[in-house]
């Protein structure tokens, strides 16, 4: 059994961690900069620690320094939250070394999945559904069979490629010559290299993650999708969950495929498969080996604490619940609150004056901040994150939008103005928006 | 690691935090004998000083239920004072029932090694930033102690 | 339909109608006396009319005042609240007879629960169990049949009497005839009067309450039960959905009773049918034509918002739900938060320094107060309610634990530490307690 | 019945009130020509006087968000001010069309009507509750008014 854990990780999410550990009365130790030294969770926790200078790498970073903290408060298990050293397989070897307890998948697991075409490979092998694509370099012998073969519409690239050029689309037949041939002679010009290869075409995706997990003995479930697709410059934004574009039938089809891979892999811990959504198919992106920002709206529609299970499987204690245990229960959404300006998002840092969270039935705030509290300079602009449910997704929109006017946080700029935007705009309102969509309505685009 | 309470009264410095909050004033100081309090709304922190250089900061803003579990690091305003450069536990001596490496009263000169700290199995030599007279040890043999906090005063 | 609401209530709960209304995209008036010109409610309502000084009879209970703040902001719907003038007949009529809709029971039915001997009466008709007793008065040729017929043990009472006086507990058979002429002599010496009557005597109830919500036209729903033994001077302080007591047969047997009866009566709008609860059985006390303070714990695991059906059944459009779509997820407490001296309860008026919310999955706070705001000296001590949701019994109070912590309110006294108390303490954590339970526990009795 | 703007600069207001808060002053007194404003933390209400009797007040505290809904009862504090004793309609003359009751710079006796207030279907006459000079009529014919409201200024 763990007897005190030592939360490697600052802000909301530190926070979060806390109040996990304090509900199921284990020991707490709080690690933090100097910069954070007035930090919520610092107050809350048990113990806390100064690891460093406000600089990541020589705090929150610092594996060495971490490593001490929990030697000198003797921490018998280390969450390391989201970002910072979470998917960092050699502080999970480190840990392990030292006889602490990394409350995460294990180390291998971390590796496997921290790269990209390891991740992929073992997908494929997983039975997880991927982008189609050519098994090597596409000729002009090959083409149209292996274009057939994927579906159209589909992207010809350079192997040798990045930055949009040697890149083209066919989007019918009628278009691969031209697009194949435009693909290599750009290539050849742009490289020096004409070699191209083929991948299935994704028009207007969404972003639809799953979020699993697994007992590390070969027990796992799903706890359903989000829908993450509303982001700007790959930072998501606003998180639903269920999505407003999948199916009962499809949730629990692609839900029940990656909890069948964790079975299959033994994975330990919580994770997320992330995939590009497009006309009814999945297709992997990656998988994150850790907790993300969005798990709350999962936690809204399910009941079930996922740092609780975290804590549990590292425990050896296994799931709380079976997967016919799991009930979906409404619609939930996430607003994530930024210490930026809501229309340019440059970072506001600065002392917050007031701070008021929103109350009543379906509210969640997940906050480190208080009045008084000063935001630090160094780290990232998340000061908070707003959770909403309601019974259906037009509830939970009515009410999101009662408690955005609620909601006071005075002293510096947020982002809370955005939501107060999207909230009534008629795209939001249906559920109709890709991954794009969130760019081109900040850039004006004419379609909203 | 919060638990330095060498004589500073740890309830009035949270007295007057908490006058300064109430009354909402910026600064209060506080001189009385040897001891000078100075507790300010301006700054993200406050700190004491004399007669010794360390005392934990008073939270300056809500949070009333939290523990006081902030971090020293304001006691480094006192320039006189080495700081642990790490996390780990501190000794004075090279080995246990050996003699320490300094002792209050000593002369130490740039590079001496002032004390250890173990951390990940590691012993790590604290050297003297500077020349100087050693008025104050603020730790014991064995203690605990974490980034930034104060060692040994060196004048 | 309705299109603006006057809530005539203040504190949180003016706050929650609000909120239901402004989720509902319904407008909405703040009333305030002038000593509540800076409340929470009065500064997100559309529109606020100061009706009367301080005093309640002045303000909240004028009547006068309110039907005028009506008239000059147009509004076309009135939510008494809890308390104040809630369940007074006249004001529903007088409301009635000026066009303005009563989101509340008809005047009828408000005068018909709030005479003790009408409810009863009326509750017996409707199939409510109650109290068994005797018809009329007890003499010494029927008293052994009567006791026999209403089953040991039983209390015999001064039919003139109050106080205590004139009363006394027969146990067994063998108590019967000695309790009996103690409590005729009683009677005589203390009223002139020996005549007594007899009723089941109940030693250990507990306070078990129904919520019903009802659509005017024959419809009926129950929300299930509520647990409210924990009362200090008659006043709730802990409040549990559902209750330790009580398993599933004996929720939906009770619950069906009550929904049943309010069918037949065509009762409009929630309300709650108290009952006192002793080995098995239920024995009404009285029913509420109104919500009540502690209506958030069932909100919490039916995810049903009641001022949400109590307007929509108001604006005649019925109840969003039929009975077997209710689900009961999980457990709820619900702790009230006055601003008192927290083992005196001597009320604590003053300005809140710093308050600041707990959150985290699960936690729901209802407050209209913020750092800065004054409590006025002339209303209830009532401050906010902390409602605290978990999958089981023993992970709400595990997370009730954990935010007691966290939650801030400083500058004034409040009871938060009382609940500290609470939580650790055995009986509470076995859900073992009746209505006497905390006066025992206050008073410093021994078997806690 | 928030809405009196008759040339005060509310934005002013709001602003001083930020600062206000986000300095934890106590206070802060601006004068120029004609207008004082002066914003306090001490009481729940602040107030602005002159050139008008009334403005909405500030809130002290924290609700940013909040519509300026706050009631006009500090103008009151005008001991000149007669205010509304109800909720209701006000009306400066006994019918439409007819003769107004009262008109800037007349003289009025104690218990003379200065208008009608309209409540559930019934006039409430409200008189003059001492002699004196009609100096302002702060309010248009048939405009609600709310409990405490400032309706006429009589010196």
């Amino acid at each position: 059994m763990i007897s005190k854990i030592l939360i490697a990780n600052r802000g909301e999410i530190a926070l979060r961690v806390l109040r996990a550990a304090k509900e199921l009365g284990i020991a707490t130790v709080a690690v933090h900069s100097t910069a954070d030294a007035d930090a919520m969770h610092v107050r809350l926790a048990d113990e806390s620690v100064c690891i460093g200078p406000p600089p990541s790498r020589e705090s929150y970073l610092n594996i060495h320094q971490i490593v001490a903290a929990c030697e000198i408060t003797g921490a018998d298990a280390v969450h390391p939250g989201y970002g910072f050293l979470s998917e960092n397989a050699k502080f999970a070897e480190i840990l392990e070394a030292h006889g602490i307890t990394f409350i995460g998948p294990t180390a291998e697991h971390i590796r496997l999945m921290g790269d990209k075409i390891t991740a992929k490979q073992t997908a494929v092998e997983l039975g997880i559904p991927v982008v189609p694509g050519s098994e090597g370099e596409v000729t002009a012998e090959n083409v149209l069979e292996i274009a057939r073969e994927i579906g159209f519409p589909v992207l010809i690239k350079a192997t040798a490629g990045g930055g949009g050029r040697g890149m083209k689309v066919a989007k019918t037949e009628a278009d691969l010559d031209e697009a194949f041939n435009t693909a290599r002679t750009e290539a050849l010009a742009a490289f020096g290299n004409g070699a191209v290869y083929m991948e299935k075409y994704l028009g207007k995706p969404r972003h639809i993650e799953i979020q699993v997990v697994g007992d590390g003995e070969g027990n796992a479930i799903h706890l359903g999708e989000r829908d993450c697709s509303l982001q700007r410059r790959h930072q998501k934004v606003w998180e639903e969950a269920n999505s407003p574009a999948l199916n009962v039938e499809q949730r629990m089809n692609i839900g029940q495929i990656c909890a069948d891979a964790m079975k299959k892999m033994k994975y330990r811990g919580a994770g997320t498969i992330e995939f590009l959504y497009e006309n009814g198919e999945f297709y992997f992106i990656e998988m994150n080996t850790r907790l993300q920002v969005e798990h709350p709206i999962t936690e809204a529609i399910t009941n079930i604490d996922l740092v609780h299970e975290q804590i549990r499987v590292a425990s050896g204690e296994g799931l709380s619940v079976s997967q016919d245990e799991i009930q979906f229960q409404g619609h939930a959404i996430e607003c994530r609150i930024n210490a930026e300006d809501p229309r340019t998002f440059v970072p506001s840092p600065g002392t917050i004056t007031h701070f008021h969270a929103p109350g009543g039935l379906g509210v969640r705030v997940d906050s480190g901040v208080y009045a008084g509290y000063k935001i630090p300079p160094y780290y990232d602009s998340l000061i908070g994150k707003l959770i909403v449910h309601g019974r259906t997704r037009e509830e939970c929109i009515k009410r999101l939008r009662r408690v955005l006017d609620e909601f006071v946080v005075d002293g510096i700029k947020t982002t809370l103005p955005l939501f107060q935007d999207l909230v009534e705009n008629p795209d939001i309102l249906k559920g109709d928006y890709d991954i794009h969509w969130l760019e081109n309505y900040l850039a004006g685009g004419k379609e909203h | 690691m919060s638990e330095k309470k060498n004589g500073i009264d740890k309830g009035l410095i949270r007295d007057l935090a908490d006058i300064l909050n109430d009354t909402d004033l910026t600064e209060i100081e506080v001189e009385q004998d040897d001891l000078r309090i100075r507790v300010s709304r301006a700054s993200t922190t406050q700190y004491v000083q004399a007669p010794i250089a360390a005392a934990a900061p008073i939270a300056a803003a809500a949070v009333a239920a939290a523990p006081a579990a902030a971090a020293p690091v304001a006691a480094a305003d006192n320039k006189n004072a080495i700081t642990a450069p790490m996390v780990g536990t501190a000794y004075l001596a090279p080995a246990p029932g050996a003699k320490a490496f300094i002792e209050v009263g000593a002369t130490v000169k740039e590079g001496q090694t002032l004390l250890i700290i173990e951390a990940m199995k590691t012993m790590n030599q604290i050297p003297a930033p500077r020349s100087g007279k050693v008025t104050e040890i603020l730790i014991t043999d064995g203690q605990p102690v974490e980034y930034g906090q104060p060692l040994v005063i060196v004048e």
